[in-house]
């Protein structure tokens, strides 16, 4: 061993310092998984694609509160008294409709804890459901790998900067950051807009 | 427990390896005594901690004014015993001074046990110890990075680093003892020491690398020393709290833990030589070197104490008057003035030659600077909390079990490491006693005693 | 959909945005059943009504979040408090869920009680009430209320017709007897009239504590706020007279300790002198009669030359007003103090002025205690059969203790209480039906003449409990005979009903228009009325008891009044202004009795009055008079406070000083507190106070800082603020948008505690009980200090709201290993709780010690955890927090401005103290508005940064009290260095 | 820098004293042999002084060196990049402020710098060795002194006698 390797393994460490941030830079895209177990084996393609509804038609609250809001059992039961109305899963909306009780869904995208998320800011600066979602038109019931993951933690120890998971602190913000940098948006990137 | 009786004469190179080989055979009751009082203390500590844990910080007697209280004196405490170590093996290796063979061996394991002791309290402090990762830099999915500003990220560094380098030069200088070990031993341990060892055979080819990095070891960990409880005092003067904001504090602590660190040493090495009769290699030459270091740091400890008042009081700072005022007289003067004594005045009587080489003194002297420096740490953290700026918040600390328990908890950890390793590795370094004996000679010349 | 349904929202959304834990698998999601139009998810709605937790009839607007409500506010139009609100209005959310709250009917069993259903609780009265009116025993039956002067209490008179019982006894026990008897004499009219405090120069007041208690505590707080505080160079002048320095006392610019008991004497002196001066009409002298002023003056151990300067405040004042008689200072010579006071008014002009007799008070309506006590004389005689008991009322707690009214109960066949959690007269009680809260309640009220409150439910029950009225109507049917609703005398189905009847003529088809406004007020003009002055007794009041004892001063808590608001861990934790003392009650000891008798501050005294005795902590003062002994009134632990020990542990013996007072009415028939002599010993035993100021005395630090008034004037006019020299190393920060900015005026602060409530509510602060708050560990964000400066025992106060100063150069900041704390781009001290590693480094660097640490798992008891606010984190252990300056409600308040695609104006943002401050002592805006008040405030002359010599550059700026000379006290500031 | 080559074996002397080893070096590098290996207990000036007469000195210090530099270099590095990545202001501060970075990089400049000296001390004094060399005595650890020559066969006969006559008091031959 010489002078010269020791020059050499200062520049692997650069190299590697280097390298590593060009990891940084890497982009970020929802990741879908496989479909949730729902009360009603709601098919969003059917409701999106075929019949062209709206995501805020059913979602209606996601424009004015915190919260994107589920349809109602009566707004549900607006279109399907008719449309479907022999198929076996409606039949199980009919009959939430005729006890008077809510369809006891399961959520399937939760922000980590402490983080405060409204849905209001996000569909006036005009950001498309899928961009966090994924790409719920095709999908039946809704499905997403959300939240940090064990795997991910490691890789990122060992210095290599995979994606962040979707609903991540590291996805939202770079998204933020993109969309300041492209479109000029004033997405806030100060901790107690999310953390307070 | 046997007791060698002290030999007289100049040992020679077989009888270092004899008598070192020695101090690892099975201990006697005492030893086990005394190592299930430790784990008792043990339990007790681990209890304490869960117990803080499950039920939340408030478990320790903490409050507001006084965040920091028990935990951080016993912090910045081991940090500073963690200093005569490698004060001895490194600066006075540079500065040459030989009387420290015979004692660094025991005074790096007491460092690295110390650091290592004193790693325990930022964890232990913490509110949700289990985020202190949150400290580290490492990229993660938030893209967070810790406060390089922050004076509790310096000391993340200046331990880690100091912990690291103190192992290394510690490892290092082991090898060539563990060699010795391993060809004096048999069986599994020879198997274990061996491996330990790297395979050490004192080659030239060995000798001459391994002699290069022990200087540069030396000559990286000397600035290090001066840095590391630098570093650990900026946690108080880059904070604003009258007592604490003070240009004074690096010196100060640097002095105070060398002083510290060097009653430990003597603590720690007393009854080592008596139980392993090493008088040969500890002799009361050693004692007085120490006990003259102890005054002196003891004397330079004081004049920064006279410092600290004059400066409170020439500065004409009204917070700062305020608090070391009430510091003097009101709540906690007892503790301030536990620390007067046993800092400046109990040192003093190394001023006389006969209780320098006294080892009752000596160890007398030592343990009251040690129950003074600790006092130290906690009449700069508790009184001047409680007496800081804002009259409102005023309040006086009162330890609970859980903290107390924690910190006598963290001796017995202490001992715990440095009784185990005395029993399992040289704890008087073979080869550089060795270096110190005139080398075997067929004619007599060259070498003589330094 | 009608408006139960309304409420019927079952959602889980809002619930777990705001806790900790684990995130939970299969988490379910429900959504409504009906889609609603009015409410949304995740929004909050708005709801009018009334405040009962004093009969004081604030309005009150109730944010209802998903069904469940979480924060009240003043209501902005209500022309009583005008968006203010006490802290026992901020607090009553917790009667609301209060964890004690009964499900169902209870009836006793033993000691105990236990359930049962409803129809067989509503047929055990109703078979009582038919079998006494069968027995022609109708006047066996008794009903007793709090005061109700709106549509419950038509109905419930309407009740007591039908039923042909005795009329309905509405029981307040701070009646204002003796004003209305001495009003009925001088003018002739039995009524509390408005005090205009608003409009007055001079304000003198003879023992009222109007700032914490008296008839109408938050309006005539906003009135003297705005006659007091300084502004554009004007600033009123309020004078006390009063032994104890009370809350009301500690905001004089004056404050005259008289001896206890003397107040008519002094009030008759001063009319004298002003009679005497000419600057009344001679024909008032008559009443003072052959007063000697001097040997008045010596009797009521003030200086004649204080008199004089009341005397002369009042001539010059243009208006004055003057006013008299708290609880603590009404005895046997009550009447003759306010017939002193209505006389003094009179003669300086201010009745119809300062003082509207029209616009009369609610109060005026009350029973007077005299036909209680007489009631409860009947109840001991074997008269009553029935006696239902109102909510909101604990007569078992608040009745005299000479009255005896726990024996007297004992005679009564059957006790129906209505309260809604258990409390010393359900513990009396045969049968508790508990009502509704009135959060969820249906109703009216009428604070004063011309104003009448709405209230409306604004959220389901949360427990299973029914409207006292609908029960009455339902029993009192049942009792009649009648089966079917709407026949006989008692027709209405609800009280709702009821109200929507008598309300239609009034609003016609403007119904949701009132309910969204919260009622209707029209102005009511001042009645001119001429006194009629006769001579006025203004002589010592009787006082019971040991001849050398203490005179005892039994006074109202203003964070508690009669005991009411005692059932909330809030106003239990937030201490008492003066003497900072948080949960437990104590007996206030004059220091040089405390002295003489080796009582320390802690030690627990046992105080005897020939009517009954009590245990509590001393509480050692140098202010109160050194004849006296002061006990605040209310002082009473929820079962939940002490179950388990939670926050603090029981007490074996009563701290009510009620226990100690006799049965005898004042001669105006109200309850006299000022009664007795009582005798001090010091049992041996220490309860230390949990008292959280470590000392008033600020040493110099100039934290509270003061300017005399023609100094204040006079840089008012220079208008420049004293600039501290900067000696940063660095540029200061650039903000791109907004800067966020609070300022504190310590001139407007009275220490009322309102703002320290209302950050409680709002930020989801947790309680951490008696032991720990005393120990430094309490949570509140917000504190109100209290600095002491001059003579010990004439000491000048100064109020100093403290919370995070969101410095510019934080020390905070720097000092955190992972950015927990960090400075946003728009000027706060951010603190992100997930980042917080609980080093506590910023907690020991924050020179203003605001940051509180969570030391363990603060629980919100069951359910008081449905009150917590969804936008504020609920913090776990181990973390760091503080003052956000609301930052959840800048954050909403720039969300409505995008909205509106403009940018956020000044007032668009109220942080929950500025909102609920009845004062306007707290301003929130943005810094880099010039225009903003906020900015305005910051470089007045009167601005100040507090600890500036630091150089943290705080983001929220003080404005220095102005001292009113004169008096006779030093009212300078000690100077040191260069602040004025 | 002594190299046992496979096809060589040794000659191996033990000695009890300073000089008699450091006579025994003398002699057999006048005689050519510079293919020695000297196992010692402590380092020997003696034996030492001549031994080093004709080698380099030991190149561990530039491991040192380098290292030091990288820890400097990636101590303000990490500290300035990484707060350069939020830009959080705390305490009125730049948002990169040297001089408290300076604290970071001095602590990595030692770390690294130490870091490196132990990966120099452990690669030039080919550590770890998993099996003894042949020609190594555990006397040598202890008392005793090992010059071991690495010579072909045929000379190990003289340097035997050179051993001898310098005053080993035990010659060995190993593979």
């Amino acid at each position: 061993m010489s002078a010269k390797a020791g020059v050499g393994a200062l520049g692997a460490l650069l190299l590697a310092v280097l390298v590593f941030l060009a990891l940084s830079s890497w982009s970020r895209q929802p990741a879908v998984a496989q479909a949730s177990v729902q009360p009603i084996n709601f098919p969003h393609n059917v409701h999106v694609q075929t019949y062209k509804i709206d995501c805020q038609y059913c979602h209606a609250d996601a424009r004015r509160s915190e919260y994107a809001g589920l349809p109602s059992v009566t707004r549900c039961m607006g279109c399907h008294k008719i449309t479907a109305a022999d198929k076996p899963e409606i039949k199980k909306l009919a009959e939430y409709a005729a006890k008077r009780e809510p369809v006891p869904w399961v959520r399937v995208f939760k922000v980590p804890e402490f983080t405060y998320f409204p849905h209001k800011p996000h569909i006036r600066a005009g950001v498309a459901c899928q961009s966090c979602h994924g790409p719920v038109e095709t999908m039946t019931t809704a499905a997403g790998r959300t939240g940090p993951r064990l795997v991910n933690d490691l890789l990122n120890l060992t210095g290599v900067r995979p994606a962040a998971p979707a609903l991540t602190m590291g996805w939202c913000i770079d998204c933020h950051r993109d969309q300041n940098a492209t479109r000029g948006a004033k997405a806030p990137l100060d901790c107690v807009t999310c953390h307070h | 427990m046997a007791v060698t009786e002290p030999r007289a004469a100049t040992p020679t190179f077989g009888d270092v390896n004899r008598d070192v080989v020695a101090t690892l055979r099975t201990p006697g009751n005492l030893y086990f005594a005394w190592m299930c009082v430790i784990g008792l203390l043990l339990a007790a500590f681990l209890a304490a901690w869960t117990y803080q844990i499950y039920i939340g910080m408030g478990a320790a007697g903490k409050r507001a004014p006084q965040m920091w209280a028990m935990y951080i004196t016993t912090f910045v405490f081991w940090i500073g015993i963690g200093h005569a170590g490698t004060l001895i093996s490194a600066v006075l290796y540079l500065f040459r001074a030989r009387w420290r063979t015979s004692i660094y061996r025991a005074a790096e394991a007491m460092t690295i046990f110390a650091v290592m002791t004193a790693g325990l309290f930022p964890l232990i402090h913490a509110g949700r110890m289990w985020f202190a990762y949150f400290l580290l830099p490492y990229p993660n999915q938030r893209y967070l990075w810790p406060n390089f500003r922050s004076p509790l990220v310096w000391d993340v560094f200046a331990i880690s680093t100091y912990l690291s380098v103190s192992t290394i030069f510690f490892i290092v200088g082991l090898i060539p003892d563990i060699a010795a070990l391993r060809d004096a031993s048999t069986g599994w341990r020879r198997r274990i020491y061996a491996m330990l060892s790297l395979g050490w055979e004192g080659s030239d080819d060995q000798w001459r690398p391994y002699r290069r990095a022990y200087g540069l070891f030396a000559a990286l960990a000397t600035p290090l020393v001066l840095s590391v409880h630098s570093v650990v005092s900026w946690d108080f003067a880059m904070a604003l709290v009258p007592g604490w904001h003070s240009t004074l504090f690096a010196p100060f602590f640097v002095d105070g833990a060398i002083f510290s660190g060097f009653a430990m040493v003597a603590v720690l090495v007393i009854p080592m030589r008596y139980f392993f009769g090493l008088h040969a290699y500890v002799t009361d030459r050693h004692l007085d070197y120490m006990a003259k270091l102890i005054l002196v740091t003891g004397l330079v400890l004081t004049y920064f104490y006279v410092c600290e008042l004059f400066t409170a009081w020439y500065s004409g700072d009204h917070f700062e008057k305020a608090s070391l005022f009430w510091k003097v007289t009101k709540n906690y003067a007892w503790a301030l003035w536990t620390m007067y004594f046993c800092n400046c005045v109990a040192p003093l009587i190394f001023f006389w030659k006969r209780a320098r080489t006294s080892v009752p003194i000596i160890y007398a002297v030592s343990i009251l600077v040690l129950i003074g420096m600790w006092f130290e740490r906690f009449n700069i953290i508790v009184p001047s909390l409680a007496h800081g700026f804002y009259p409102y918040t005023w309040g006086i600390y009162k330890p609970s079990a859980t903290d107390t328990m924690i910190v006598v908890g963290s001796f017995a950890f202490f001992f715990l490491l440095f009784l185990g390793f005395i029993r399992v590795m040289p704890s008087l370094s073979i080869v550089e006693v060795k270096e110190t004996l005139p080398p075997p000679m067929k004619e007599r010349h060259g070498h003589g005693h330094p | 959909m009608n408006r139960r349904d309304f409420f019927k929202i079952v959602t889980t959304v809002g619930a777990t945005a705001a806790t900790a834990g684990c995130q939970e698998a299969g988490e379910k999601i429900l959504p409504l059943v009906v889609p609603s139009d009015q409410l949304v998810p995740g929004v909050a709605s708005w709801f009018s009504t009334v405040c009962r937790e004093c009969p004081a009839g604030c309005g009150v607007i109730a944010k209802n979040r998903d069904g469940r409500v979480v924060k009240l506010e003043g209501n902005p139009d209500h022309p009583v408090n005008r968006g203010a609100l006490c802290g026992r209005g901020q607090a009553a959310l917790q009667h609301l869920y209060h964890p004690d709250r009964f499900t169902g009917p209870q009836r006793r069993d033993g000691n105990a009680l236990k359930s049962l259903g409803w129809d067989e609780a509503l047929n055990t009265v109703s078979d009582r009430l038919s079998q006494a009116r069968g027995g022609g025993k109708g006047k066996a039956v008794a009903l007793v209320t709090q005061l109700e002067n709106g549509s419950l209490g038509t109905l419930l008179d309407r009740w007591t017709q039908a039923l042909g019982t005795r009329p309905r006894v509405t029981y307040e026990p701070f009646g204002h007897e003796a004003q209305r008897a001495a009003n009925r004499a001088v003018f002739g009219r039995d009524a509390i009239p408005y005090h205009a405090f608003e409009d007055a120069e001079v304000v003198v007041s003879f023992g009222a504590d109007f700032l914490e208690t008296w008839v109408s505590n938050v309006g005539y707080a906003r009135g003297f706020g705005r006659m007091h505080a300084f502004r554009e160079g004007k600033a009123g002048t309020f004078i006390h007279v009063e032994p104890r320095q009370s809350l009301t006392a500690a905001n004089a610019d004056e404050w005259v300790r008289n001896a206890p008991g003397t107040e008519a004497l002094v009030a008759l002196a001063v009319l004298k002198m002003l009679a005497d001066g000419g600057a009344i009409d001679k024909r008032f002298a008559d009443a003072a009669g052959a007063l000697d002023v001097k040997k008045a003056a010596e009797e009521a151990g003030v200086e004649a030359e204080q008199l004089k300067h009341i005397a002369e405040a009042l001539a010059k004042a243009k208006p004055a007003l003057v006013v008299g008689g708290g609880a603590a200072v009404t005895g046997s010579n009550a009447v003759a103090l306010h017939t002193a006071v209505a006389l003094l008014n009179s003669a300086l002009g201010a009745v119809g002025k300062t003082v509207r007799f029209g616009p009369d008070a609610a109060y005026g309506r009350v029973t007077p205690y005299a036909e209680v006590a007489a009631l409860v004389q009947a109840m001991a005689n074997g008269e009553i059969d029935v006696l239902v008991i109102g909510a909101g009322i604990n007569p078992g707690f608040t009745l005299p203790g000479g009255l005896k009214f726990a024996d007297a109960v004992k005679k009564v066949g059957l006790v129906v209480s209505f309260a809604n959690r258990p409390d010393e007269t359900t513990a009396l009680a045969h049968l508790v039906l508990p009502d509704t809260h009135w959060l969820e309640s249906w109703g009216d009220y009428s604070p004063r003449g011309g104003v009448i409150g709405l209230m409306q439910p604004t959220m389901l029950p949360v427990r299973d409990a029914r409207a006292f009225g609908d029960v009455m109507l339902t029993v009192g049917r049942a009792a009649l005979g009648i089966t079917e609703e709407g026949k006989g005398p008692l027709p209405w189905a609800s009280v709702e009903a009821y109200v929507k009847t008598t309300w239609e003529p009034v609003v016609k088809d403007q119904w949701s228009a009132a309910l969204q406004h919260g009622g209707v007020w029209r102005d009511t003009p001042a009645a001119a009325l001429a006194p009629k002055v006769g001579a006025v007794a203004g002589g010592a009041p009787k006082l019971d008891g040991d001849a050398s004892g203490l005179t005892l001063l039994a006074y109202p808590s203003f964070r508690f009044y009669d005991g009411r608001g005692a059932g909330s861990s809030w106003l239990q934790e937030v201490p008492d202004t003066i003497t900072q003392a948080a949960w437990d009650a104590w007996v206030e000891v004059p220091a040089d009795v405390a002295a003489k008798q080796g009582i320390a501050n802690g030690d627990v005294v046992r105080v005897t009055s020939p009517h009954g005795s009590l245990e509590a902590p001393a509480y050692v003062s140098s202010s109160l008079h050194p004849r006296a002994v002061a006990i605040p009134m209310g002082h009473r632990y929820a079962p939940y406070h002490v179950r388990g020990g939670r926050y603090v542990t029981a007490t074996s013996t009563p701290t009510n000083p009620m226990a100690l007072l006799p049965a005898t009415p004042e001669p105006g028939g109200g309850t006299s507190y000022l009664a007795v002599r009582v005798t001090l010993t010091k049992t041996g035993a220490r309860r230390p106070l949990a008292i959280l100021q470590g000392t008033h005395d600020q040493e110099d630090r100039e934290i509270a800082r003061h300017v005399d008034l023609p100094a204040a004037r006079e840089q008012a006019l220079r208008g420049k603020r004293e600039e501290h020299p900067d000696y940063s190393m660095y540029p200061p920060q650039q903000y791109p948008g907004y800067r966020w900015g609070m300022s504190v005026d310590i001139d407007a602060c009275i220490g009322c505690q309102a703002c320290t409530v209302a950050c409680i509510a709002e930020n989801n602060v947790p309680i951490v009980g008696k032991a720990q708050a005393a120990y430094g560990r309490q949570a509140h964000w917000l504190r109100v200090e209290r600095w002491a400066e001059g003579k010990a025992e004439h000491a000048h106060n100064t109020f100093l709201p403290m919370f995070c100063q969101h410095c510019e150069v934080a020390p905070c900041e720097p000092v955190c290993p992972v950015f927990a704390a960090y400075r946003t781009d728009e000027g706060l001290n951010g603190q992100v709780y997930n980042r917080c590693v609980g080093t506590r480094y910023c907690g020991n660097n924050c020179p203003y010690h605001v940051r509180r640490f969570n030391w363990f798992n603060y629980e919100f008891p069951s359910p008081l955890d449905v009150q917590l606010n969804p936008e504020v984190t609920v913090r776990q252990l181990g973390v760091m927090e503080k003052c956000t300056m609301c930052v959840q409600r800048i954050v909403a308040g720039k969300d409505r401005a995008r909205d509106e695609k403009r940018a956020v104006k000044d007032g668009d943002i109220q942080t929950a103290c500025q909102q609920t401050c009845p004062t306007n002592a707290i301003t929130f805006g943005n810094l880099k508005d010039p225009q903003s008040t906020v900015s305005k405030h910051r470089h007045a002359a009167r601005a100040y940064d507090v600890l500036d010599e630091i150089g943290t550059r705080p983001s929220v700026t003080y404005l220095k009290k102005v001292t009113r000379g004169g008096g006779g006290h030093d009212t300078k500031p000690p100077a040191r260095g260069g602040h004025a | 820098m002594a190299m046992a080559t496979p096809e060589h074996g040794s000659v191996v002397g033990v000695f009890a004293h300073v000089d008699t080893t450091v006579r025994a070096l003398e002699d057999l590098r006048a005689k050519g042999y510079h293919d020695l290996t000297v196992y010692t207990p402590v380092p020997v000036h003696e034996i030492e002084d001549v031994l080093e007469r004709d080698r380099p000195v030991s190149p561990v210090r530039l491991f040192t060196l380098l290292g030091a530099l990288t820890g400097t270099t990636s101590g303000f590095l990490l500290t300035i990049w990484s707060s350069m990545q939020w830009g959080i202001i705390t305490g009125g501060k730049p948002v990169a402020s040297i001089p408290p970075f300076v604290v970071i990089a001095f602590e990595l400049t030692i770390l690294f710098g130490g870091v490196a000296t132990l990966i120099g001390l452990v690669t030039l004094g080919r550590l770890p060795r998993f099996r003894p060399t042949a020609a190594y005595d555990p006397r040598f650890s202890s008392d005793r002194f090992g010059v071991a020559v690495h010579c072909p066969p045929d000379r190990s006969a003289s340097v035997r006698q050179i051993l001898q006559t310098a005053g080993a008091e035990e010659i060995k031959a190993v593979a």
